[in-house]
């Protein structure tokens, strides 16, 4: 029998580290269909109201940020770029470069977090929140000069924070189990032969990312043709 | 056991030795509360979903007793009207989300799944055990709303009810089922994958049980389903929280996409519960009439028509809610389609009986009761998913007892016949035969007394959720809570003599019932590791006609009358009555 | 104890009798179907049971043909279900353009309807949850027999539901939008309205009456005429309303009270009888009588009164006129306003929510 | 144990009994199943020697990000610039491009596991089920009014 019936990494259940990778990665995968239908549940919703309100939706979505919402988006591919080549080096058994690859994909994560948090805290700031006492300012003039409904407005509003908002929880756990395996790896779990760990969570990771893409056109570049004199 | 045995066991016919009562297994190999709460072993797993659950079927039929004998009177026999809609809500989520989603796929797919394939365990057995913590912090998180005030909004959470006005504990209670939601996700991912994965060898798609079928069609609902609620109560716990959110009319919101969400999960939910009692009864009857299933791949196949096609008429719950006409008509046409692979399944299990040599041990009767009920309550769908009957039936007693038939008549006993076939394997004991017998048939006309006439208030246009009702209704709510006390009786009895058997019950054979399946090959209770080999499958799993497992070896003599000039059951396949001296009938 | 529910329920509309037929023809389809498998498995069970067989049993796998055969028929029958119920639907869900319309508006936890004609009543709901005036305003949807009912339904707050058992009809209501139902009664008499949509606490009181009507009856409803609607004064919006309110206004009350210190004639139950005038004779208190009793008080004076009241000739409208005949021709007995009665808000109108709209504890 | 185990199951599949069996029996056809894997066949587990599969080169991980980088932008410039009613749809078209390359180079669809493809196409066909049958419903809510 070949090393892989024999691996210390091989769980006791599985005949070998074939069926044990196949079955991580199958599980992962299945995982990710899950989250795809917790996506497409806010994604129909979203929809929906897009459809039944379009101008409402795009005035509103003008308000956003563009550019921190650009930043973020080269911060998520690229850290998933260092994703890629950590299971790259975690199958090359170089553990160092395993280690500097996940690091660099939690810091780009975590700088993904905190611009996100400038962000909303600009979005506090000129009112762009949904709640009835708290919506205000310049998108409520905005959109009261257009003749829009501003519950409409705030409508939207609500599907901002909370996609942004579900979307940063998933990658706030993303981060947290990056670091858990530059934890494992460090303490040396991570044998080549057990990669597939690092490529199941690599799949968690390009899902958060993938659906950072479509949030993207969605939320922010729904209105970015619209021109504002600020 | 050691080489020499299973040559033996395969070559001579003659069954297996029994294993020694000392034998170890996976209940004595270690003892004590923390072995139970750290295991990973998919079995002792089973057996912790078992307790819980079993503690909220409790729970709810508590919550139900309150509620039918509130509705003795007209005006309400002992509750005010708040305690009632508390009652009825406890009533619903305890049920649905902590007794019939996990009854079945986390005791008995827990259990049963990876013996069945021949496997050790499931893929992820940490998981396992992670999910069963997560099933018990979202249930302690619903029970605590439930008891620290209550939950006023029905199971349904239609806002802007549940968003707006309700005052009670809504929050803590959707939180609840939300997490128990992840533990639904964790049990069916496990289960899928573990099919696909871990199939021993031999184990082909056609030749799994149509028990694991079934439960492959229930997993795929838990995994695609079971999301979309979360991201529903997401919303919904947002907008109650906040204050402002996608379902309020005030800005534009439609309360109808929540209920579009909810029924996306909630309608294939009741697929969850329903289907895992198909794959228990196909199991049951085939083993008690000692035949092979008639229509293998049709009943494989319609298990999983029923997990696709189940989600796609969700809104068939919505036809007067104020949805498009259009779209009612779709809705209503796609749940006619489901409605097929569930006759489908009703006439491979009536034709199965056909020829057979039939017993009634009480898994039987409850199996048998299964089809019986499930019968009503699946005709009785057809009433609602018609346009022009929905409009009168929607939102009466007549769904009530619709549901109740095929959750109850049909879930429950599905259940009850499951626990009752496999109970010898989990403890290793039998139950009393005669008690059982005596529970299955009280229970079966104990539903049927109060079911009944729960139709006929339907009919009759009593709406559903009413503390109050017209007096002309009040005979018939009479003899409904009259056939409830029976029905609780008929459930209190398989708590004693099950319970008992624990202590008192005659040790449990291997293969008590004489079954095929992979699962019968272990020991009663199985080791550790479920099986002293890999198994190889030859064969197909029904083979009761010949008279071989799985594995291809022997039936021992099934029990029951005239068992003991059955010679197929006894000589193997190389016997006087074995596969080469057997035609191979297919009628038709 | 009540007596049994008769086999099918009243069928007060042309869509209950379509609602029966396709009823009914699922019962027996289905009904046979069902019976069929029970009596195959029965008589398997019997034939096959273990001790009537050697317990040897044949090899079937199955059979292509029967699972074609009962895939496909059932799929017939089933979609023979949906084409008819299609057609019923279609039915329910579009009104005749020459239907009469009601506008009903759902809130916790009460209903409350206005016709097209501006008459207005609260057509039930639970009296906890309602001011003192809207209590005693709880009447019935007063409906005219054989006459297309075209109904627009929406609420205040929750998701409501508004059922005709009756009718076979049931139409969510929504806050934020309209919802439409239509009936075309055909029976003469009085039906539940039920909420089947969970509302709340007292959901299971929010119910109604709709009292089916002759055309007749139905015009002397608009008028004020008949306390069809289910109490004893007058449909808001009618012109016997309208008198009540200026019987009220014009101080008609203070003599002509129902108690003891009254110095006018009792009006209350008055329309149609004979009077005894003052000096012999009577008079059938019809319009005419009514009306020269109010603009020439002195011409008839009813025996046993003093001839004080002052004459209206020239101080009221002739619509004015009009109104107060119809609200004295409407007054019933035990029905006539208390002296110190306040002018009373219209019924329906939009009023103060109560304090405490969910009084604790029904016992 | 598990040496004890393997030794076993050579023994099982030695003894031949298997094969006395009469094809009948075996009421299964895998080739109908397109859901069977090789894990599933009755001569022994696979034991993929090469299990840790083929490594990705550096020179496609660059070339997919900088792929996905320049649609991006392309994304963010052709808003700005706007094109009317097709815009939502040509940004969906790109956002779908994006997650497709990161799908299949990046999360290893190429390397064609079946079973994992049919569950990426399952969560799209499912999605696809919920956005049809809303739209079923919410396209055509206006038009019975009435």
């Amino acid at each position: 029998m070949s090393a892989s019936t024999h691996s210390p990494v091989l769980k006791h259940h599985f005949e070998d580290l074939g069926q044990q990778h196949a079955s991580e990665r199958l599980g992962m995968w299945m995982f990710l269909a899950t989250e795809v239908l917790f996506f497409a549940g806010l994604f129909g919703a979203y929809t929906t109201y897009r459809l039944w309100y379009p101008a409402e939706f795009e005035a509103a979505s003008s308000h956003l940020n563009v550019l921190y919402a650009s930043i973020n988006t080269a911060l998520l591919v690229t850290s998933s770029l260092t994703m890629t080549f950590a299971i790259r080096a975690a199958k090359l058994g170089n553990r160092g470069e395993l280690i500097r690859y996940l690091l660099a994909t939690a810091a780009l994560g975590t700088a993904f977090m905190v611009v996100k948090g400038f962000e909303y805290a600009e979005d506090f700031r000129e009112h762009i929140l949904p709640g009835a006492g708290s919506f205000g300012g310049e998108i409520k003039a905005d959109a009261e000069a257009r003749g829009l409904d501003t519950g409409k407005v705030r409508l939207f509003l609500c599907f901002y924070y909370i996609m942004t908002g579900i979307h940063g929880v998933h990658l706030v756990i993303g981060i947290g189990v990056v670091l858990w395996l530059v934890q494992q790896s460090y303490t040396g779990k991570i044998p080549p032969d057990n990669y597939s760990t690092v490529e199941v969570v690599s799949l968690y990771w390009h899902l958060v990312d993938a659906i950072w893409l479509f949030l993207m056109p969605l939320l922010y570049l729904a209105g970015a043709s619209i021109k504002h004199s600020h | 056991m050691s080489i020499a045995v299973i040559h033996g066991g395969l070559a001579a016919s003659p069954p297996p030795p029994e294993p020694e009562p000392a034998t170890p297994n996976y209940l004595n190999n270690n003892y004590g509360i923390w072995s139970w709460l750290t295991t990973v072993d998919h079995k002792r797993i089973g057996i912790l979903y078992l307790i819980s659950i079993s503690i909220f079927f409790i729970g709810g039929g508590i919550a139900a007793g309150v509620v039918r004998t509130n509705l003795l009177s007209s005006t309400g026999a002992i509750v005010t009207e708040d305690a009632y809609n508390r009652a009825f809500t406890a009533h619903g989520v305890l049920m649905l989300f902590f007794f019939l989603i996990p009854a079945v796929p986390a005791v008995l797919g827990n259990f049963l799944i990876p013996m069945m394939i021949g496997a050790k365990d499931l893929a992820f057995p940490k998981l396992n055990l992670a999910s069963w913590y997560v099933f018990i912090a979202g249930a302690a998180c619903s029970t605590w709303a439930i008891l620290a005030g209550g939950i006023d909004t029905g199971w349904t959470l239609y806002p802007p009810y549940s968003t707006r006005a309700s005052q009670a504990n809504v929050v803590p209670g959707i939180l609840g089922v939300f997490i128990s939601g992840f533990s639904s996700i964790m049990t069916g991912l496990n289960i899928m994958v573990t099919v696909h994965k871990m199939r021993c060898p031999g184990m082909t798609w056609g030749r799994l049980p149509l028990f694991v079928w079934s439960l492959y069609g229930t997993s795929l609902i838990q995994l695609l389903g079971t999301p979309v609620i979360a991201v529903t109560l997401i919303l919904m716990g947002t907008e109650r929280i906040s204050g402002v959110g996608i379902f309020d009319p005030s800005i534009g919101g439609d309360p109808l996409l929540f209920q579009h969400l909810f029924w996306f999960y909630s309608h294939p939910a009741v697929y969850i519960m329903i289907l895992p009692g198909m794959g228990v009864v196909s199991e049951v009857l085939t083993c008690f009439s000692r035949k092979n299933i008639f229509g293998y791949h049709a009943v494989a196949w319609s298990s999983m028509g029923i997990a696709v096609v189940g989600f796609m008429l969700w809104a068939h719950h919505m036809f007067v809610a104020g949805i498009s006409f259009y779209s009612a008509l779709l809705f209503s046409f796609l749940s006619m389609l489901v409605a097929v692979p569930s006759a489908i399944k009703v006439f491979n299990w009536t034709a199965t009986l056909y020829r057979g040599s039939i017993t009634f041990q009480a898994p039987m009767l409850f199996a048998l009761g299964f089809v019986v009920l499930f019968v009503i309550g699946g005709l009785t769908g057809l009433f609602l998913a018609t346009l022009g009957t929905d409009i009168h039936l929607h939102d009466t007693y007549f769904v009530v007892a619709h549901f109740h038939f095929v959750m109850v008549g049909g879930m429950v006993m599905g259940y009850f016949a499951g626990l009752h076939f496999w109970w010898p394997k989990m403890t290793g004991r039998m139950y009393s035969d005669w008690w059982s017998r005596v529970a299955a048939s009280i229970i079966i006309v104990g539903f049927f007394l109060t079911f009944i006439p729960q139709f006929i208030l339907g009919y009759h246009g009593m709406p559903r959720r009413s503390p109050n009702y017209a007096p002309e209704f009040q005979i018939y709510n009479v003899m409904s809570t009259a056939g409830a006390s029976i029905l609780g009786l008929g459930y209190l009895l398989p708590a004693c003599y099950l319970s008992l058997s624990l202590f008192f019950g005659d040790r449990a054979t291997a293969n008590p019932w004489s079954a095929t399946g992979l699962e019968w090959v272990s020991a009663s209770p199985p080791t550790v590791f479920n099986f002293e080999f890999t198994p190889v499958v030859v064969c197909g799993p029904y083979e009761y006609a010949i008279g071989v497992d799985q594995l291809g070896r022997g039936l021992p003599e099934p029990p029951g009358p005239g068992s003991a000039d059955d010679p197929a059951s006894r000589d193997g396949p190389t016997g006087p009555a074995g596969p080469m001296k057997k035609e191979t009938e297919v009628v038709g | 104890m009540s007596s049994l529910l008769p086999f099918i329920p009243t069928m007060a509309s042309t869509f209950a009798v379509k609602f029966e037929i396709l009823f009914w023809y699922i019962t027996i389809v289905t009904g046979i179907a069902g019976l069929a498998v029970y009596a195959g498995m029965l008589y398997f069970c019997v034939r096959y049971r273990r001790s009537a067989t050697s317990g040897s049993t044949p090899r079937i796998l199955g059979s292509t043909r029967l699972e074609i055969a009962w895939t496909v028929l059932p799929m017939f029958l089933f979609f023979s279900f949906f084409g008819w119920g299609a057609v019923v639907f279609n039915h329910a869900a579009h009104p005749p353009a020459d239907a009469m319309e009601v506008f009903v508006i759902g809130k916790q936890w009460m209903w409350k309807a206005q016709y097209s004609t501006g008459h207005r009543v609260i057509i039930g709901g639970n009296p906890r949850n309602m001011n003192e005036v809207e209590r005693q305003s709880i009447g019935r949807l007063v409906l005219p027999v054989n006459r297309p009912v075209k109904i627009t339904l929406t609420s205040e707050d929750v998701i409501h539901d508004f059922g005709v058992p009756a009718f076979r009809s049931k139409i969510d209501v929504l806050p934020g939008r309209y919802t439409t139902v239509w009936y075309h009664p055909t029976r003469i008499g009085e039906y539940h309205i039920y909420c089947d949509q969970y509302c709340g606490t007292w959901h299971s009181l929010m119910v109604g009456k709709i009292a089916v009507v002759g055309e007749q009856e139905f015009d002397e409803f608009l008028y004020g005429i008949q306390p069809l609607q289910g109490t004893e004064n007058p449909v808001d919006g009618s012109l016997a309303q309208e008198g009540r309110q200026l019987f009220l206004k014009l101080q008609c009350v203070t003599c002509h009270s129902a108690n003891a210190v009254a110095k006018a004639p009792v009006l209350e139950g008055l329309y149609g009888t004979r009077v005894p005038l003052k000096g012999g004779g009577a008079e059938v208190a019809d319009e005419a009588y009514i009306l020269e009793s109010i603009l020439k008080p002195r011409a008839k004076i009813v025996s046993g009164w003093e001839p004080i009241m002052p004459s209206y000739e020239g101080q009221i409208t002739a619509d004015d006129q009009a109104a107060l005949v119809a609200y004295i021709r409407s007054m019933k007995r035990g029905t006539t306003p208390d002296v110190t009665a306040q002018f009373p808000a219209p019924n329906g109108a939009p009023t103060e929510r109560p304090k405490q709209p969910a009084s604790p504890g029904g016992k | 144990m598990p040496q004890a185990a393997r030794g076993c199951r050579t023994g099982f599949a030695a003894c031949g009994i298997a094969n006395k069996l009469p094809t009948n029996i075996d009421q299964a056809e895998p080739e109908n199943f397109t859901m069977s894997d090789p894990h599933a066949t009755p001569v022994a587990t696979t034991s993929t020697t090469d299990h840790l599969g083929e490594t990705d080169s550096p020179a496609m991980i660059v070339g997919v990000f900088l792929a996905v980088v320049l649609l991006s932008a392309a994304n963010i410039g052709l808003s700005i610039v706007g094109f009317g009613k097709y815009t939502l749809v040509v940004q969906l078209a790109i956002g779908t491009m994006q997650a497709g390359l990161v799908s299949f180079y990046w999360m290893h669809l190429r390397q064609g596991d079946k079973v994992v493809i049919l569950t990426g196409l399952a969560s799209i066909f499912w999605m696809g089920i919920l956005f049809v049958l809303f739209m079923s419903d919410y396209m055509t809510r206006i038009m019975v009014i009435g």
